[in-house]
């Protein structure tokens, strides 16, 4: 275990925590906004490991200015994971919208949002 | 760069018409349904075509906006993707147009939403297939996932919770697929199917390799519902609508298997899944255990639907068992059982659709009398029954037959005694259902008073195609010879 | 040339059409079948015809020699006779079942290889059991079952006898058996049919069950053909010979201790056929002539007393010698008849027993063997003894409270036919001799010794029946044979078929369908190991009460991934 | 040996399909013509099955493939002596059996007759599917066509007898099913090949204890259906069904194709050499002499008299697997004609058993007595049939038992033949007392009071099979010649010229 697994691998540990919180909100919170909640920083997570893995020290975010003729790629970050976190999100907003609609509907079944009540009535 | 515009128009024609559905729906809503069919016969005749000419001329690349791979997205079909596209096409043509007087039944008034995320659906699973790029396949399950959450709380009682619960598993297994395509991505630089074909065997020892291969073990297994990560389904799939079970049912599991052959055995090299890592170990005994934990817990349930989603359950541990024997029969058996249970579910959630449309109850105890009023309908339930118990020359006995001799090639003794334990255990599921439909007198269960058992059969634009289903379920065994060595046989990688 | 057909055909296919025919044209249609047999007889010839392909086989239906013909000529004339006797019979079926009997009889006779003679065997011994069964009294239904079950176990043996021989020689031809194992089983078949001791418990038993005229063609039939058989198969075996002797010994002995008539009748047909069976055995010409002879004439009188004693049971009803007495008066024409049988067969010159018995001594004493010739003189004081006794107490001691008439026409017909044969073959004993197998082997029957030797005989006995009456009076007891070991071992075995091997099988059953429940209650709720959450101990399944919260699906999904991850890993 | 492409296999199978069809569409409300259909096609079947008759006797076989199923098996139809023997047999007897199940299901105005016809059609269809199948998949898919098939008609009163004994029915032969698909991987595994060949195809592969293991997971698989013990209970319990079910179930159709199934894979999958080498055909040989004698007990102590009926049935499939154990001509020849013999004799018992119950809905052997005057011909008729089963001539189980103990002796195996002759005195000791109360024994009072014969329909098939029998076994090469098929099917099967 020396420093630089932690320190030069921050960014593997902040998603890796951020997953676990995620994770733990989707396991042990009974309400289920709490729930969703989880899932979205769970998602984040995700977000922030692919940002993070087309990250290069130095470089700067990947757009040709005008007339560039050469380009050096070390100069650029990596912009395909952006690409993909671009589309990522949308999705994951989508998700988050059908979810509230979800919720809203399942509020207005039960007049709970809270999972172990919902059990208990369906029983 | 291929010729025909098919690979494109299957995936971009539903999608711009599920737009255009709510349009349209403004405008006339009785000319919805009609737009649904016409799509779906188009994806239909574009995914006929494109199998055909993958036969005829061998894989088609298509290359999104003209770039290269692997920075741009391609669409690769070889014969795998050629086959699953016409089942996926088919069916949901097929149970497209059931779909009018189950809609008009259950939820008039949501016809046009229900008609625009029937086709998102359809373009997320047509677009799974079809794709060529990993990420791209991410995005496809989940607009295909999103459009299933929606049309399945569209449902009864317990729908809504029902597809909360499948959203957060659906969304930690995409998720999770996500992670292992980011991984693949740091190891190899590259998204492209092919491309990582060609890129992976250098790569294998690689921790980060490993990793990413236990997150698609983990993703997809929650996506196809494999045992015991399949604890979203049966309740989303009861409390769905009978159209949307009937589409949902037959088609996502499948084709999230689908995702698992191409992952795992082709992207993947196939000894990395057998020999290198105990995958094909763990798949085999998760699918065993799954098989016959669905076929007990089917036999414990009352309400005929739910039985079917843990009938489906071990079906899905019928393909995750062929592909975990990682040989040729094997294989085979699991790429048949994709299209051979694609057809017989769909047949069997079409069959409890069509009885709920003319009132009856879905509970099993309740079904006295159903042969004197839906002759018909009660026929191709048997019949697709006897499928699933893998009674010759129906085609559920012919995956059967190829699992078994996987097993027996992979001398895997264990699995095959368990295929074949569970085909008795279906027998039993189906044939108490058969028993009361057929010979009812003889239960002691209160029954259910019907004064006139006057024949009153499904209507017409369910029952053809119930039967449409039901002759292919007959006679398709029959055609299995030809199906393998023309399709499935091109798409096993060679060293099975 | 018209050509004769195999005789046994004629009545077996008589037998099809007898339902067809009612009332008078009923019996002339049996008479004329009768008669139509014994004109074919005239037209047979000696040699093999009728040989027809079966299956992989040569069968010869038609064997004609000597031997075939003289038992061809006895079981046809007696035939008629018999069919005569029972003409008054009114079911169709016992009709159809005495034609049966003696069709298949007369198939044996003349068949010359061993699959038609089985075949024939077999149907001979289903027919006779019907004659046993239309009594329809319980104990003669039970009688004729066992009478069927020692047959068929008989027909068994022979057929693993025949089966044995078949495959070591691959020919069917009637011929001496090969093989010891194979000879001995054919013989214990044969036997079975000709009463062998101890197997000869079939006889007594059903042959006082059978209805009157029933018995008639019982005592025709079923043990001359065995005795044919053993002549075709065994003549000259010493052992059968010595058989024959105790048969006719023990035959007599039983014979005396009964009081059932037709039971005594039987016991003494076991004996007479002991006398044949002892010739037979002997193996010279002469003998094997004594013994044929002796079977004519034994049908002869042997029928003539069944007839004699059905008339007397159809008539009064009653069959115990105890029970019966003084019908000299009542019944004339039956009480002379039997007299002068019960003289025939105890070998009074003039009868024909006389001749037979006296050829059968010579031979003995000719091929020097002393032991039977006594056997068979012994044999022969206590058949005087017993018909001494039979006519005293039927016919002649006193019993007023009997009624009785005359039994029918046809029966009397019949029986003074057969007596005036009796008569016939005694003082002309030359038609009997030409029949014989064995012309070459000349015998002069009314030579001073042999009458002197049976008078002496008869003095002797008379005397002893007469100081010794009350000894041999009739008595009500009941006398133990080897029947009874074997009704037992049928009945432990249906015991033990019945009681403990079903009892097994149905406690089998209900223990798996025990079993089988278990597993149904176990699948209506899989999770019954697990404590149920509404405490109302194990109710079937019901996915409400079971759903659990979502976050455990998710901790299965992560300790998934990190199982799945740790595996790979390390294998790696 | 080369066949010859004929058309007629699938023209047979067409018309019981196109039955059923045709029943299922006339329905309940024009029953004349549901029965003419019925009628009809067991007449044409019949007579498309017979035309094959002459070229099976020239040696030929004859074959039509439909469509490759995997490499090497096709589905495909080859007619060959064997399974000819077994398809004249089984739609010979349909017309019996069509012509009796419409009198008795009159007679008793059963309810939902059309399901009734359907599956007898179709019942019938699969058994013909199985004699003319060309390899084992062809065979099995029509073994379970059969199989699925014949449940509605056990189950076809409703009650809960009923029902239960169809569950117990299909529990059993479906787990047959099964182990039969696991044999037949082995098979294909190992071979690569499924079709029939006569003397086997199987030499040559595998290691001896693996070839073991399949033959006893085929044995036991179509054993199920043979009802060789311990697999026979389901037998007893579907004599719930109709008569004409059993007399089908039990004379023709099911548990015969089971023991054409069993025939097939001793001599047509496995071969008389491989079973020699492996020393298999004497545990075979044993465990049906163990069925034979135990079953005949049973039988003894049966009062239902359609269950006495079950136990004889057990009792003779297990005489037929026997001969073919034994593998020496005389053996197979016995056995094979055997499964004709005991086809007829059975079918009468049965149809008696049914006429009876038509009449007077009795069912126990001892409310019989005194039955034979009131219904002479029915009893004469089940005399005959009863007393031919016991190997009586001149019926045909006379030649069948002769066969099959020259069979036993030329296997040098004398055991055997006191086998088959136990069973033979079982026989007699559980059907000859039927027979006596029936006719003999005077009942107490009159218990028949109103009772004749049943209705034409039923003696006629009734009278025409027992017959039959006789005519079998007088003349066994007449008119079909089964027995000339089965001497033929022995020779090819054990090499012989």
């Amino acid at each position: 275990m020396t420093i630089e697994l932690i320190i030069g691998k921050y960014n593997y540990w902040i998603y890796i925590s951020l997953m676990m919180i995620g994770f733990y909100a989707m396991i042990a919170k009974k309400n289920l906004v709490k729930k969703l909640i989880g899932m979205n920083i769970f998602q984040t997570s995700i977000i922030l490991f692919f940002i993070s893995i087309g990250s290069k020290k130095g470089a700067t975010i990947p757009i040709v200015e005008e007339g560039v003729k050469t380009i050096q790629a070390n100069q650029y970050i990596n912009p395909l994971p952006h690409v993909l976190m671009l589309t990522a999100i949308v999705v994951m907003v989508s998700t988050f919208g059908v979810a509230l609609a979800l919720l809203l509907l399942i509020y207005r079944k039960y007049h709970t949002l809270e999972e172990d009540e919902i059990l208990n009535l369906r029983r | 760069m291929s010729h025909l515009p098919f690979p494109i128009l299957i995936i971009v024609v539903p999608l711009i018409s599920a737009f255009l559905m709510i349009l349209l729906g403004w405008l006339r809503k009785s000319l919805c349904y009609l737009l649904l069919i016409f799509v779906l016969g188009i994806t239909t005749l574009s995914s006929f075509m494109i199998l055909e000419e993958v036969l005829w001329k061998g894989s088609i690349h298509y290359r999104l906006g003209g770039w290269l791979p692997p920075w741009g997205i391609e669409y690769v079909i070889d014969p795998l993707n050629g086959f699953v596209l016409l089942i996926v096409s088919t069916i949901s043509l097929i149970i497209g147009i059931t779909s009018k007087p189950m809609v008009e039944r259950e939820f008039p008034e949501r016809a046009i939403y229900f008609y625009c995320l029937y086709l998102l659906q359809i373009t997320g699973l047509l677009g799974i297939v079809i794709t060529g790029d990993l990420f791209n396949l991410y995005v496809f399950l989940e607009i295909a996932s999103l459009a299933g959450y929606a049309l399945i709380a569209i449902g009864e009682e317990g729908a809504p919770f029902a597809s909360f619960n499948y959203m957060i598993y659906g969304t930690i297994g995409a998720c999770f697929y996500l992670l292992g395509v980011g991984y693949l991505y740091i190891e190899s630089g590259s998204l492209n199917m092919a491309d990582l074909t060609k890129l992976l065997p250098g790569l294998l020892s690689s921790k980060v390799t490993l990793i990413a291969f236990a997150f698609f073990s983990v993703g997809i297994a929650i996506k196809m519902a494999l045992f015991p990560l399949h604890v979203w389904l049966p309740d989303a799939y009861t409390y769905a609508p009978s159209t949307v079970s009937t589409l949902v049912a037959p088609l996502t599991t499948k084709v999230g298997a689908y995702v698992m052959i191409r992952v795992m055995v082709n992207v993947f090299p196939p000894t990395f899944f057998t020999e290198t890592l105990p995958a094909a170990l763990l798949l085999r005994w998760m699918a065993g255990l799954g098989i016959l934990f669905g076929c007990l817990f089917a036999l414990a349930q009352k309400d005929l639907k739910r039985m079917l989603g843990y009938v489906l359950i071990a079906e899905i541990g019928y393909i995750a068992m062929g592909i975990g024997f990682g040989n040729r029969n094997g294989l085979t058996g699991a790429i048949l059982h994709i299209m051979n249970d694609g057809l017989m579910m769909a047949c069997l959630f079409l069959f409890v659709g069509a009885i709920t449309l003319k009132g009856w109850p879905r509970k099993i105890d309740q079904l006295q009398g159903l042969h004197q009023t839906m002759p018909l309908t009660s026929a191709a339930f048997v019949l697709s029954g006897l499928s699933v118990i893998g009674v010759p020359p129906t085609c559920g006995f012919f995956s059967k037959w190829y699992l078994v001799l996987g097993a027996i090639d992979a001398k895997q003794w264990l699995s095959a005694a368990i295929l074949l334990a569970s085909s008795l255990c279906n027998a039993i599921l189906f044939f108490r259902v058969i028993e009361k439909a057929y010979f009812g007198k003889a239960g002691n269960e209160q029954r259910i008073e019907r004064p006139i058992l006057k024949r009153d059969e499904a209507p017409l634009i369910v029952l053809i195609p119930l039967w449409v289903l039901t002759l292919g379920v007959i006679s398709l065994g029959l055609f299995s010879g030809t199906i393998i060595s023309n399709i499935i046989h091109l798409t096993i990688p060679a060293s099975f | 040339m018209i050509k004769g057909i195999p005789p046994g055909f004629i009545y077996l296919l008589g037998a099809l059409l007898v339902p067809f025919w009612k009332g008078r044209i009923k019996q002339v249609y049996l008479l004329l079948l009768g008669f139509l047999s014994l004109g074919n007889l005239i037209l047979l010839e000696t040699g093999r015809f009728w040989t027809i392909r079966f299956l992989n086989y040569d069968l010869i239906l038609l064997h004609v020699d000597r031997l075939s013909m003289a038992m061809g000529m006895i079981f046809i004339g007696i035939g008629l006779l018999a069919l005569l006797y029972s003409l008054h019979v009114q079911e169709d079926g016992q009709q159809v079942a005495a034609l049966l009997y003696m069709g298949s009889s007369l198939g044996v006779i003349f068949s010359g290889d061993y699959f038609s003679l089985f075949f024939f065997w077999e149907i001979m011994a289903i027919a006779s059991t019907f004659l046993i069964w239309y009594r329809k009294e319980k104990a003669s239904l039970e009688a004729g079952f066992r009478y069927l079950l020692m047959h068929i176990i008989g027909g068994c043996i022979l057929f693993t006898g025949i089966i044995l021989h078949v495959v070591s020689t691959e020919t069917v031809l009637l011929q001496s058996p090969a093989g010891s194992l194979a000879s001995w089983l054919v013989l214990i078949g044969f036997g079975l049919n000709a009463a062998f001791l101890p197997l000869h418990t079939w006889l007594p038993d059903a042959y006082p069950e059978g209805t009157p005229t029933g018995s008639v063609f019982l005592s025709i039939f079923t043990t001359k053909t065995g005795v044919y058989a053993l002549a075709r198969c065994f003549s000259g075996t010493e052992w059968v010979a010595y058989m024959g002797g105790a048969m006719a010994l023990f035959g007599v002995i039983y014979a005396l201790l009964q009081n059932d008539i037709r039971r005594l009748i039987s016991y003494h047909i076991i004996s007479q056929v002991g006398y044949m069976v002892a010739g037979i055995g002997v193996g010279t010409a002469l003998s094997t002539n004594g013994g044929i002879a002796h079977l004519i004439n034994n049908l002869l009188y042997k029928t003539l007393l069944f007839m004699g004693m059905g008339s007397v049971i159809q008539m009064t009803g009653k069959k115990k010698l105890t029970e019966l007495g003084g019908l000299a008066t009542k019944m004339p024409f039956t009480c002379a008849t039997c007299v002068i049988a019960s003289l025939s067969i105890s070998g009074a010159p003039g009868f024909n027993g006389f001749i037979s018995k006296g050829m059968l001594l010579s031979a003995m004493a000719e091929s020097n063997q002393p032991w039977l010739e006594w056997m068979l003189r012994l044999a022969s004081v206590g058949t005087f003894l017993s018909f001494t006794k039979l006519c005293f107490f039927t016919f002649f001691a006193k019993n007023d409270r009997i009624e009785a008439k005359e039994a029918s026409l046809n029966m009397c017909l019949a029986m003074v036919f057969v007596a005036l044969l009796c008569l016939t073959l005694g003082l002309y004993p030359t038609i009997l001799l030409s029949i014989l197998p064995y012309p070459s082997a000349p015998y002069h029957a009314y030579t001073l010794s042999h009458v002197l030797g049976v008078f002496q005989l008869f003095l002797w006995t008379g005397l002893i029946f007469i100081l010794a009456k009350n000894a041999f009076s009739p008595h009500a007891w009941i006398i133990l044979d080897f029947d009874y070991f074997y009704r037992m071992a049928f009945k432990w075995m249906a015991w033990f078929f019945k009681g403990p091997l079903h009892g097994l099988r149905i406690s089998i059953q209900e223990g798996c369908s025990r079993k089988v429940q278990g597993l149904i209650q176990f699948s209506k709720n899989p999770l019954v190991f697990i404590e149920n959450p509404s405490k109302g101990g194990t109710k079937d399944y019901d996915e409400n009460l079971y759903r659990k919260p979502m976050g455990l699906g998710v901790l299965l999904a992560i300790l998934f991934l990190f199982f799945y991850s740790l595996i790979y890993l390390i294998s790696s | 040996m080369e066949g010859t492409i004929s058309i007629k296999p699938l023209l047979a199978l067409g018309t019981s399909a196109l039955a059923a069809l045709l029943i299922l569409l006339t329905g309940e409300r024009r029953k004349n013509l549901r029965e003419g259909w019925t009628l009809l096609a067991s007449v044409i079947k019949f007579s498309i099955v017979a035309s094959m008759i002459p070229a099976i006797l020239q040696g030929k076989t004859l074959e039509w493939t439909l469509v490759e199923l995997f490499p090497g098996v096709s589905f495909q139809f080859r007619v060959d002596s064997f399974g000819l023997f077994f398809a004249t047999l089984a739609s010979c007897l349909w017309i019996a059996t069509s012509i009796y199940s419409i009198g008795y299901m009159r007679g008793l105005q059963s309810a939902s007759q059309t399901r009734f016809f359907f599956c007898f059609a179709l019942a019938l269809h699969g058994a013909l599917g199985i004699a003319f199948a060309g390899n084992l998949l062809t065979l099995f898919i029509f073994y379970e066509i059969l199989t699925v098939s014949t449940f509605p008609l056990v189950a076809h009163k409703e009650t809960e007898e009923a029902i239960s004994g169809g569950r117990k029915y299909l529990a059993y032969l479906l787990t047959g099913a099964t182990l039969i698909i696991l044999a037949m991987g082995f098979t294909y595994t190992l071979s690569g090949n499924l079709n029939f060949k006569a003397g086997g195809f199987l030499k040559g592969h595998g290691t001896d204890p693996l070839l073991i293991l399949i033959f006893f997971v085929f044995i036991i698989g179509f054993g199920t259906k043979a009802a060789l013990m311990p697999l026979h209970e389901w037998l007893p319990t579907a004599m719930v069904a109709p008569t004409p079910v059993s007399a089908l179930l039990h004379a023709v159709a099911v548990v015969k194709a089971g023991v054409f199934c069993v025939l097939r894979v001793i001599l047509y999958v496995f071969g008389p050499q491989l079973l020699a080498e492996l020393n298999l055909w004497l545990l075979l040989a044993y465990m049906a002499s163990f069925t034979i004698l135990v079953s005949g007990m049973f039988a003894l102590a049966q009062d239902h008299l359609k269950r006495r009926l079950a136990f004889s049935t057990i009792n003779n499939l297990a005489i037929i697997i026997l001969g073919a154990s034994l593998l020496s001509p005389s053996g197979i020849t016995g056995s094979i004609f055997h499964i004709a013999a005991h086809g007829f004799m059975k079918i009468t018992l049965f149809f008696v058993a049914g006429a009876i119950y038509v009449k007077t809905h009795k069912e126990k052997v001892n409310e019989l007595d005194g039955i034979g005057k009131a219904m002479p011909v029915t009893m004469a008729s089940f005399a005959i049939a009863a007393l031919g089963i016991s190997g009586i001539p001149p019926m045909a189980g006379f030649i069948s038992k002769w066969y099959l103990c020259l069979g036993s002796l030329e296997a040098k195996e004398i055991l055997f033949l006191f086998v088959l002759l136990g069973s033979a005195l079982l026989d007699i000791a559980y059907f000859v007392p039927i027979i006596y109360h029936s006719f003999f024994k005077k009942p107490t009072g009159d218990p028949f009071p109103q009772v004749d014969e049943a209705s034409l329909w039923m003696v006629a098939p009734i009278a025409i099979c027992a017959i039959g029998s006789i005519v079998l076994g007088l003349f066994p090469n007449a008119i079909f010649h089964f027995f000339e098929i089965a001497t033929l099917s022995a020779k090819n099967v054990l090499g012989v010229p």
